[in-house]
């Protein structure tokens, strides 16, 4: 059943009214405009999304809300228009990205409170939630690109929004060009498509259309459409090759990161192969591909983790990680318990990043966590809502990271992908060590912080704490929509969104809570370690990382993948564009043609402005003579 | 439109319209010009364009001719008196004029000029016919003529506008006593 | 009905007339004088055709024209006005800065 | 060759009864202002006497009629030394010619029928009548404009600035409550308005333009008293400051031609008020047939003694407008000029062009339903 629904345009138009208010109005009327404006139409567009939300639940399963806003592309048979669609999939994602967003926003009045350009921010900000949800509203792929460059934009102008450094500006430019490497790659499977799709006679690029003619894919052309939008993903949502940009886009302000760089625009990735989820069944190797690409990059980022000493970069290498858990879910198949983890992941990184960020504003901008530590009493509100998040992302129940993650696994080891399953579990364990241990340099034993700037040290004010609590909240109770089967309510989440993305059934016998008793006790035996490490026994750290020179170089180095990609891609690039392009094309080629060309207009201008004498009558005596001989054209060539 | 009334027309036409170019004095031109547009406004009427013959004679002479009256009178501009030189540009003038003139006879004139003559209805050229052609198929023109006359009623005002010590409004006693009457 | 060529006829002559006018003469507004001449030879040339096709488009263009002719008017005085303010002179010959 | 005649004898009528009346209205004025001044006003002038001889008072009515034109045309006709001659002749003509054409379209009666044949009581009974007007009234500016300027004088020059900018501005007022008007019955042609004004509303109240219109009504009084360049708008010809204005160096016959366009002037706006808001020729109650008073009383009368009728009405009409405005005339001081120009700027024209928006509105809301 699908319902036309104009509201969807609003979700739309207070997120713009937003944009241009601050762009235009914001810097004018000040502080005080902005922060009511900046978070408000977000607040709105979440109202309005609840709407929505509440609107398709009380339809029957199945159904979306629709509305056409205008036809996009006319070009002979091939059709776009620009239209909204909500269906269980992208209510999910509207709410994530709304809510979480409404209540990063209401943070950023606090972060940005000291901060002089605040108005451009909150234009960025706003810009980034209207494009996010064209992104998750669109109806066709195309539109659904418009709103993949839209974040990309954005996150490339908020990673650089301080943009007198720069290292931060080139932090952005890498993040944009990363970007472009995978949105080559989603123009690519989208080519496919049309020509799949054109080739059978359809011009389409709308979902419901694709669906529809799934016939005409084989699953060569199929797999290779996914495997191309999948390397879009991988830029995106941050997985390897494509990871590199998402810990340097740490310079960022900390709402951003939280915003963008944790609870929303990297999931865009799982959102796409998940909205696509009918054309990713047709390639089974590509599934293989995407659950492979997650498991490997979990633990790879994982590892990387441990050794970080920036309190944003661990956070950054476990979004990464989480990232890679939730393509491991959709790659297996288990599309539900990959958009679930979106959700979860959401709440409790958002969290952690806000409260991360908290730290952070309250330490005047120190983010080294060895200068940390003891802030459990200066902080009591930033402290219980990050352990809160800090329980819940290492999957201890009944907080809801446990659920999405345990629902992944399951559905990894369902899927027959046991190797696949065993990474995660090691990867569950690393997660629970390196967040724990985040948590205790930074809340508990002695201080390190610079005596100076704990002087300063303060609870951040009540619109940074609110969002945490509320926050907190989610990221506890968030999970308890998704209880495995059987247990009370059971797995609402799943039958939500069975209608859009398909249930998952496993194809080998799972030995059901056993699985979840194994990852949970892995979780715990890494929190143990973490607890012994740098609780019980501080120094021990050094005596391993000593010990252990070469490995614990190789992890701090981040695998030298930075350096590799340097070497490969960087150097040879710059090589060319300066001694080839622009010595050689730009600067002898073009300019030598362009200026050659103005040395000979001024030469030949020179003898030539003697006719110029400046009396409008011999200009217009020039012109009769040429109108005289356009006529006589005419009149003894053309018409005789 | 009786051949007798469109020759007498045509004949003050011409003679008006050479005296617009050949007399020395501004005034004297204006005046030749204004019987021109009237003798023309005529020539519309009488071609059944009553509504737009009586806007040439409302618009045009009763209208943008004033103003050029009265830019005469405020530059002030006596008979041309002074040298009259480019001798060679009247000379060369004339004569492209002339080759202009039995270019565009030879054109206009049969056989090259083929028109189908169509009939028209009763009420053609009426203020009615105008105004359904004006207002449903050139409505959007229409919108952006009424645009550009407030742009330039704006520039004439901005253009014309005295700054404050300006040449002008120094010697203004001099050369435009008009100008502090009004 | 007067036969087309005669209003053809007319019009090219009252054009050319505003053409040899607007070359020979010196006196900016006598030049603009012929500009207006020219204009009606072409709203002549409209009329008399559009008389003869049975539309109107023909004398909703010459009612354009005059509308255009108006604010041309408005704007060309003017600046006709504004360059004798600085120059103290409409003589087209003495007005030559035509050339930068 | 008959409707020729017909047509001549219509416009040899109507001009023959504007110049008269202009004439009178010359003596009109005197006696008029002496009343209001509390004079005896013009009685000396007794050519032929008979009014002595029948007895009555001397009114001065012959001074006037008669007197006055043989005086001014029996003067020099003095021509100042720099002028340009040829113009100087031409003014009071341009000025004149205008005027009188107008009245071509003025509907002085119903169309009447004899001896078979119906006969419209309008010189030139074209259908755009309403624009015939607007471009005359355009055209008119010249006279005074090049007069004024061909005199070789500052005052004349200065009066006939002042006298086109006046013109002009106030032009464009009298559009707008023409064109109001226009719109309000959806035609262009005068005797066609006359007709639309028959009849009544409510039983009793004549269906006159005033009543639709009253807005255009004092917007065309107003423009046209200033058109005519007259007390309180005859800043062009304020003889304290401009001694005559436009016509200083004028004397004779041409001077009595720019005064007699005055009286015209005066006329020509009595007519087209007459016509435009109060009936034209319609006297009230009056139809075809005869009398239908309000309250269901009827008269019957002659259909050609009701043309004739008509026609004594208009006149009567007309009369009774160029007393109203000889009254203002001799009542009101004169304006400042930029008083003046700021009341045809920025009070006339925008509320003609408010006016013209809401007819405009009510016309097209209600589908000409009324």
């Amino acid at each position: 059943m699908t319902v036309e629904f104009g509201a969807l345009g609003l979700i739309l138009l207070f997120p713009l009214i937003g944009v241009l208010f601050n762009l235009f109005l914001g810097a004018r009327l000040g502080r005080r405009w902005v922060n009511i404006v900046g978070p408000g139409v977000i607040f709105i567009a979440f109202a309005l999304g609840i709407w929505a939300f509440a609107k398709i639940l009380s339809m029957p399963a199945g159904s979306e809300l629709h509305y056409k806003l205008w036809d996009w592309i006319e070009g002979g048979s091939f059709h776009v228009e620009f239209g909204l669609r909500i269906d269980a999939l992208s209510a999910v994602m509207v709410l994530i990205v709304t809510g979480i967003g409404a209540f990063i926003h209401l943070y950023s009045d606090g972060y940005m409170a000291h901060d002089a350009d605040y108005a451009r921010f909150f234009t960025y900000m706003n810009l980034f939630a209207l494009a996010m949800l064209i992104l998750v509203l669109a109806d066709n792929l195309l539109m659904m690109f418009v709103g993949w460059e839209g974040v990309g934009l954005c996150s490339y102008l908020l990673i650089a929004f301080w943009y007198s450094n720069p290292e931060f500006a080139y932090n952005g430019r890498k993040a944009f060009i990363a970007n472009r490497v995978g949105d080559a790659g989603f123009i690519l499977g989208m080519l496919t498509i049309i020509a799949v799709l054109g080739h059978g006679g359809v011009w389409s690029l709308d979902f419901g259309t694709i669906h529809r003619h799934l016939g005409l894919f084989t699953t060569t052309t199929a797999t290779v459409a996914c495997l191309l939008l999948f390397l879009g993903a991988t830029g995106k949502s941050a997985q390897i090759p494509l990871y590199v940009w998402l810990p340097d886009a740490m310079v960022g302000p900390t709402p951003v990161s939280a915003l963008i760089h944790a609870a929303t625009m990297v999931t865009a990735g799982v959102y796409m192969v998940a909205r696509l989820n009918f054309l990713y069944m047709l390639a089974p190797s590509a599934m293989m591909v995407v659950a492979t690409i997650g498991a490997v990059t979990a633990l790879f980022a994982g590892t990387i983790a441990i050794v970080q000493s920036d309190i944003k970069k661990v956070l950054a290498y476990s979004t990464i990680s989480q990232l890679g858990y939730m393509f491991l879910g959709v790659g297996s198949g288990a599309f539900a318990a990959g958009i679930f983890h979106v959700m979860t992941h959401a709440f409790f990184k958002g969290l952690l990043f806000l409260c991360a960020g908290s730290v952070i504003h309250g330490l005047g901008g120190e983010q080294d966590m060895t200068r940390m530590g003891g802030l459990r009493k200066v902080m009591p509100i930033t402290f219980w809502t990050m352990l809160i998040a800090t329980i819940a992302i290492s999957a201890i129940p009944p907080f809801s990271g446990f659920f999405s993650k345990d629902m992944i696994l399951a559905g990894a080891y369902g899927s027959g992908h046991f190797g696949l399953w065993i990474i995660g579990v090691i990867t569950a364990g690393i997660t629970g060590f390196y967040m724990f241990r985040l948590l205790f340099l930074t809340f508990f034993g002695e201080s390190r912080v610079d005596p100076e700037r704990l002087h300063h040290a303060h609870e951040s004010p009540p619109v940074m704490t609110i969002p945490l609590i509320v926050l907190a909240i989610a990221a506890a109770i968030g999970g308890w929509v998704g209880l495995p089967d059987g247990f009370l309510w059971g797995d609402l989440f799943s039958r939500f969104l069975a209608p859009t993305v398909g249930t998952f059934t496993p194809t080998v016998a799972t030995p059901g809570v056993l699985l979840s008793v194994i990852a949970l006790a892995i979780s715990i035996v890494g929190i143990i370690i973490a607890w012994v490490l740098y609780i019980w026994m501080p120094g021990l750290p050094y005596l391993i990382a000593w010990r252990a020179k070469a490995l614990y170089t190789l992890l701090l180095q981040k695998y030298y993948i930075d350096q590799f990609y340097n070497l490969i891609v960087t150097r040879p690039l710059f090589f060319v564009s300066n001694w080839i392009l622009h010595r050689g094309v730009d600067r002898f080629a073009i300019d030598g043609t362009v200026n050659g060309t103005g040395i000979a207009l001024e030469t030949s201008g020179a003898i030539a402005r003697r006719s110029e004498t400046g009396n409008i009558q011999h200009y217009a005596f020039i012109y009769l003579l040429g109108v005289i001989g356009i006529v006589a054209y005419y009149l003894f060539l053309v018409m005789r | 439109m009786p051949m007798g009334l469109f020759w007498f027309l045509a004949v003050v036409t011409v003679i008006a319209s050479l005296g617009v170019i050949l007399q020395r004095n501004p005034v004297h031109c204006l005046l030749s010009l204004v019987v021109t547009l009237l003798a023309i406004a005529v020539i519309f009427i009488g071609e059944d364009a009553v509504v737009v013959g009586f806007l040439q004679a409302i618009v045009y002479a009763g209208a943008i001719m004033v103003l050029f009256l009265f830019v005469i009178w405020l530059l002030n501009i006596g008979a041309d008196t002074g040298p009259s030189g480019h001798l060679a540009l009247k000379f060369f003038g004339g004569v492209a004029a002339a080759a202009l003139i039995a270019e565009l006879l030879i054109f206009l004139l049969p056989p090259h000029l083929k028109v189908k003559f169509a009939g028209h209805s009763a009420t053609y050229g009426s203020i009615e016919s105008l105004a359904r052609t004006l207002f449903s198929q050139y409505i959007v023109a229409f919108e952006i003529t009424s645009i550009l006359l407030l742009i330039a009623i704006v520039g004439a005002v901005a253009l014309a506008r005295r700054g404050p010590g300006s040449q002008l409004a120094k010697s203004a006693s001099g050369s435009a006593p008009a100008e502090r009457v009004l | 009905m007067v036969p087309l060529p005669y209003m053809m006829a007319l019009s090219a002559i009252v054009f050319v007339i505003g053409v040899a006018g607007f070359i020979t003469r010196r006196n900016i507004l006598i030049m603009f004088m012929s500009v207006e001449l020219m204009l009606n030879a072409v709203n002549l040339a409209f009329i008399g055709l559009a008389s003869r096709l049975g539309t109107m488009d023909g004398q909703v263009i010459v009612f354009f024209v005059m509308t255009v002719a108006a604010a041309e008017a408005a704007v060309g005085l003017a600046i006709i006005i504004s360059v004798f303010r600085n120059r103290e002179t409409v003589r087209a010959d003495e007005l030559n800065l035509l050339k930068w | 060759m008959i409707d020729l005649l017909i047509g001549a004898i219509k416009a040899i009528l109507i001009i023959f009864l504007a110049l008269n009346l202009a004439a009178i209205l010359l003596w009109f004025e005197r006696k008029g202002s002496a009343l209001i001044q509390d004079r005896v006003g013009a009685n000396r002038a007794n050519i032929t006497g008979f009014g002595k001889r029948l007895g009555l008072p001397n009114v001065g009515f012959v001074n006037t009629l008669m007197a006055d034109p043989l005086k001014l045309f029996t003067k020099e006709d003095f021509v100042p030394q720099d002028a340009d001659k040829f113009i100087h002749a031409l003014g009071p003509f341009l000025a004149l010619f205008p005027v009188l054409i107008t009245f071509a379209v003025v509907p002085f009666g119903n169309e009447i029928r004899i001896a078979g044949r119906t006969i419209n009581l309008q010189a030139a009974p074209i259908n755009a009548a309403a624009l015939y007007i607007l471009a005359t009234i355009g055209i008119g500016v010249y006279g005074v404009a090049l007069g004024g300027w061909a005199s070789n004088n500052r005052w004349a020059l200065l009066g006939a600035i002042r006298a086109t900018a006046q013109m002009i501005s106030y032009e464009i007022a009298m559009g707008l409550a023409i064109i109001a008007v226009v719109v309000t019955y959806g035609t262009l042609d005068l005797q066609a308005i006359c007709h639309a004004q028959g009849g009544v509303w409510f039983g009793w109240l004549p269906r006159w333009g005033v009543f639709v219109q009253p807005l255009s009504f004092i917007l065309l009084l107003t423009a046209g008293m200033a058109e005519s360049k007259r007390v309180p708008f005859d800043l062009p010809e304020s003889e304290s400051e401009l001694i005559a204005g436009y016509y200083l160096e004028y004397s004779g016959g041409k001077q009595a031609a720019f005064m007699l366009t005055d009286f015209a002037e005066i006329v020509l706006v009595s007519a087209l008020a007459v016509t435009f808001f109060f009936g034209g020729w319609q006297i009230p109650w009056l139809a075809a047939n005869g009398f239908h008073l309000p309250g269901g009383a009827f008269i019957a009368v002659n259909p050609l003694v009701v043309s004739i009728f008509g026609i004594i009405a208009f006149f009567v009409k007309v009369v009774i407008f160029c007393w109203i405005q000889i009254l203002v005339r001799w009542t009101l001081p004169r304006f400042r000029y930029d008083q003046l120009m700021k009341l045809g700027w920025k009070g006339l024209v925008p509320l003609g062009l408010a006016n013209l928006l809401v007819t405009a509105l009510v016309v097209v809301l209600t589908q000409g339903t009324v």
